[in-house]
């Protein structure tokens, strides 16, 4: 049955599942029990697991970080909330000087089954050191995977599918989203990690997106109806590994593309999905790939600024139309 | 009473702390008219800290503080006009509205902002200060944080850089017993902070942060004692927040009769008394002082108001230095 | 007149010229005096310009950094040495946090003139937490420009142009080639920043690197001769800003491009370089534009398959031959 | 004497010393041969106490050390050979070859490496204990790692999260008085690091490091206090290394006085003295222990000079854990 929900509380339910049905889960963070959560997202848990397995940290990214992946290894299954992206950025060396590389260097003796939660992206006007994008990075490094749900069913399924996983997966919720209404599948099963979604089929044009790019892109889609552009949107869901053959096969149809990211466009993510077509789509390709990703400038504070520093559905179906030979 | 011995000060730290507490009254109120948006941390019941400390600093020295620091920047004569301004996120603020409430800087007044990265501002502090030392100058960088920062890395890091290079830093923990959610007791294993940086061998003491005066008794002793012969101070001004975090806090973690015992010692009244008691301070002066403040706080928001947007062409202004290259 | 030099010792050179000239240089970093550098870099000078200009710190990443950038503000010009890139995961907060944004948030009142160097690259056996390469995350942060030296004139002429900056400047010595031989002019000027280079003028295919990737380059380059096939070598040096207009033009005449990176191929920087390729320099393109990187792999220490896990000139001809129709 | 009371265990406790010298002074020697690549530590003078230590902890317990590890991974009964082919950098090495001296695993001896990190390890032993008690086992985690790492956030980070949670750990601190060239005291502004840890409420003393009785019963009381009830206990072993830093060091930072001041408190002879005095150890016996140590370390030379390479086309094995998903 498909329930109604916003993307927080089909995540809380997800957390809540994830809790009862296995002992040697714990959630572990910075106000995850008693404050509720900073985004409510953990609210009421504590009272019906307790202190232990929902358990409060003092502001230590690093050693809480890593005290998960000893947890890990110890034989629980920590669930880490990293408050935001932002914060997660002390947290990098256990990351990936330890998390991503204890299996391999140890020449597979060990696993570390971890998830880390952390919220993600701009918009809501927090200013240069609390809008970060940095999913991209994290795609980076191999060792782990990243999930980044942009739907409410996502929401709802990638924590458990994360859960399944013996290796480190990171899962990246949009702030923005947090309050976005929608519904999943009360009967559904974990998501497939490494799957991306065609969430509208189109054949003028494949867009690309993910998290908070998704919901903008569907509305740029929308919009180019009128324009009697008929864009695929194609949702990547998993940054890491990524789906190459989704992407390359909707490109085939299409022959364009056009990538939404919302990090800074240097080095963006959207800079790897644009080289794998280049790689392996070049053929396909009538028209050059274009990036819509966010202007190069620590977030400002000023709602018209922030919004004019952020991909916009205006500013997508610019893109498309310029992609086109319209504009 | 025995005030600082200068009755103009004494009236003047009154002033301040009615300053920051009406300004911020007034700041909530426009949040909930949407004005003012992104995090807004309020500072009432912690004012006599910044009022007293700042009252001992002159201005060669500098200051760097937090996202929770209207207070420090008014009383460091930032105007309450740019304040507002820059929470409107208008082109006058004091940061451009490129910061917001977070982001507050006036660097003519060596105030250094608005770090919103717990404990992020301390390591700047000790750079301040290892400047000062390195060209011989007689300054002191006072720099505030929060209880809920001394179980960051950053913080302890600094704290041994600062007592092994012996440097002109003096730095005031807010003690407020809540990082967020979390109650001191549940983040420190030793909650006792004073003693925590006694432990880098550098002067520490408690200090009652209601107390308007003797936090500027305590802070004059501390900046004279380091311009004597530089090596860090450090204060641990006990205190408690009134309002919620943020606005978005619905305070599960304290409970309301908390909230008022410490209430009854805010630090307005108290000094008040103490004024009246000794005959510095009657109705009359108690009421010019309020309107007086009023005026300000509404020019304040009238500038605010009329103020105008930064172009939004101007978006990457100042991501780089226009002038390019140093001499 | 070009002088015959190591890598290593332009950088002294480059140092020791800075720290004289001007009295606000200091170098700042673990290990920078008595040990002499960790790469001999900064050897002899403290012995030469003291122990407070040329200063060792603790093993304090985040705390040193942190007052680098507070030094800078306060009136010093800081070269910070962060021992490796490794390390500079702990140090991430402030790069990203606070001097990629204190001029920006503070609408531009403040300049951070600073100068971090550190060592970058594997293929010295140090294994999986030693050997990243992650300039390309650098090259992500607007706020900062990010240099990367491959020739030992670069090596002698960056640094004083990075002091020339009013900004954060990144400086990626590359820890293989501290050992290269060959020549700088001395007399010579600092190099242009956001200029790449043609190191090899060729017609059939543009090869693009920078850094540890550059002398493997121009060796497979040499190898391509033989298989009649002209290939051009563009030198990046300067990742942020990117010289898109050196690339593209090169592209235009050749209409083949192969980038080559050391670092993780999704997400790495050649990800960036082949986007703007394909976006910019589409309709000039005869074939997908390639990517040699890094294997998707913690560095394993085996030498066998350390060789395996980096790109290697002869990964390097066969992609080309590949580019060409060749293979 | 007064020895453990257990004349076969002081036996092995110079037993264990003597093949940790010897096998050092065997991987020294290959190391020029270039046999073994890569960093390599040596802690030739510190043998007294991974031996001390480790002889007091049971098969259940954890261990978590450093880059500089051979002794803790011997003293653990890793086996020589299973050493000497990881330095090999060959597929019997004990992490298979991808470790290789600074990342030595033995999982089933619950030996978790072999941390490059500086303070690395610590978060890490500090979620193992936190599984062992929320596990409700009566496990102790050992927590080796330099006084360098004292100076890192990480390690007040992880103080405080084990004192906090009264975790299970014993932490190590070996004291050699030098990072990399960086003496203690330039590096610390309390050099006295047993009142650090005891700081955070966690009991805690100095040992003295060269004399291996007064390690192994400090280590003993301590491993008994902490399984009587868990909270974590700490240890300043005070020692010295004898060696360069690393094989690259050229020891610019300290006397050769200094150097053999310490040597003639060189843990072996004094042991080896102590065992024959009370009559425990004649020529024969010590001859023995050497023959015996011999033979085992040329066994390992042995192997891991006819030990096969790991295929190249497994580069990619064990990045992540093969079989998948996890029930
Ligand atoms: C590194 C980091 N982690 C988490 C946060 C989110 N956060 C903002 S304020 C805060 C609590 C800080 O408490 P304290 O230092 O006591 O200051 P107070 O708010 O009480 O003034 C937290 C957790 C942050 N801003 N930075
Ligand atoms: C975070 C980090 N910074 C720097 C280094 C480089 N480094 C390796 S060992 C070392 C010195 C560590 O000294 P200590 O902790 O006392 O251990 P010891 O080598 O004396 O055993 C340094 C600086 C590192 N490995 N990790
Ligand atoms: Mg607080
Ligand atoms: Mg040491």
């Amino acid at each position: 049955m498909r329930v109604r929900s916003t993307y927080r509380e089909a995540l809380r339910v997800a957390l809540r599942e994830a809790l009862r049905d296995d002992p040697r889960v714990l959630l572990l963070g910075e106000d995850v029990a008693f404050y509720g959560g900073a985004f409510a997202v953990s609210h009421g848990l504590h009272e019906e697991f307790g202190t232990e397995r929902v358990r409060d940290t003092p502001l230590s990214e690093s050693a809480f970080l890593g005290a998960g992946i000893g947890a890990a290894l110890g034989g629980l299954h920590p669930i880490v909330e990293v408050m935001t992206v932002n914060f997660s950025l002390l947290a990098l060396d256990q990351i990936v000087n330890s998390a991503a590389t204890l299996r391999h260097m140890s020449g597979g003796q060990m696993s570390v089954p971890m998830v880390v939660r952390m919220a993600t992206g701009g918009g809501r006007q927090l200013a240069a050191q609390h809008s970060h994008s940095l999913e991209g990075w994290y795609a980076h490094v191999p060792g782990i995977k990243v999930l980044a749900p942009g739907t409410v069913d996502d929401a709802r399924w990638m924590l458990p599918a994360a859960l399944r996983e013996p290796d480190p997966v990171f899962l990246f919720e949009n702030a923005r989203l947090y309050p976005m209404e929608g519904t999943y599948d009360d009967a559904g099963s974990p998501a497939e990690i490494g799957r991306a979604a065609v969430r509208r089929p189109g054949r003028d044009v494949t867009l690309i997106a993910f998290g908070g790019g998704l919901p903008k892109t569907l509305e740029a889609a929308e919009t180019l109806t009128a324009h009697s552009v008929d864009a695929e949107v194609v949702d990547l869901r998993t940054l890491r590994p990524l789906d190459a053959e989704t992407i390359l096969g909707s490109v085939r149809r299409t022959r364009r593309a056009v990538i939404v990211d919302e990090a800074w466009r240097t080095g963006s993510f959207a800079a790897e999905v644009a080289a794998r077509i280049a790689e392996e789509g070049f053929y396909d390709l009538e028209a050059p790939i274009l990036r819509i990703c966010g202007a190069e400038v620590p977030m400002p504070y000023a709602k018209h600024l922030e919004d004019a520093a952020l991909p916009q559905p205006h500013s997508i179906v610019q893109a498309v139309l310029r992609t086109m030979g319209r504009a | 009473m025995s005030g600082t011995g200068d009755p103009g000060r004494d009236l003047s730290l009154l002033r301040v702390m009615v300053l920051i507490r009406r300004f911020e009254e007034q700041a909530a109120e426009l949040y909930t008219q949407g004005k003012i948006r992104g995090f807004l941390h309020l500072y009432i019941g912690e004012e006599a800290i910044a009022a007293g400390v700042l009252s001992v600093l002159g201005p060669e020295d500098a200051v760097v503080s937090t996202y929770r620091e209207h207070g420090h920047a008014l009383a460091r004569g930032v105007s309450a006009a740019s304040i507002m301004a820059e929470m409107y996120g208008k082109a006058t603020g004091c940061s451009g509205g490129r910061g917001g409430s977070m982001h507050l800087f006036d660097v003519a007044r060596r105030f250094y902002g608005g770090n919103a990265i717990v404990a992020g501002g301390i390591p700047i502090a000790v750079g301040l200060a290892l400047a000062d030392r390195q060209l011989a100058r007689k300054r002191v960088t006072a720099c505030f944080f929060g209880e809920g920062a001394v179980a960051e890395g950053e913080f302890h890091e600094s704290m041994n850089l600062a007592a092994l290079w012996q440097l002109p830093v003096l730095f005031l923990c807010e003690n407020n017993f809540y990082a967020m959610g979390t109650a001191l007791q549940r983040s420190q294993a030793v909650t006792d902070i004073a003693s925590r940086a006694a432990s880098y061998g550098m002067p520490s003491e408690p200090v009652d942060g209601m107390d308007v005066l003797a936090v500027a008794q305590a802070a004059q002793r501390a900046v004279e004692a380091i311009r004597a012969s530089p090596g860090p101070r450090f204060l641990e001004l006990r205190t408690y927040r009134f309002r919620a975090h943020s606005m978005y806090d619905p305070e599960l973690y304290r409970s309301k009769e908390e909230v008022e015992r410490w209430k009854k010692r805010d630090p307005i009244p108290a000094w008040e008394a103490r004024l009246r008691e000794a005959g510095a301070l009657d109705d009359a002066g108690r009421a010019r002082i309020e309107s007086e403040v009023a005026a300000e706080i509404e020019a304040a928001v009238v500038f605010a108001e009329r103020s105008p947007w930064e172009p939004t062409e101007d978006l990457l202004k100042d991501v780089h230095t226009e002038e390019g290259i140093v001499a």
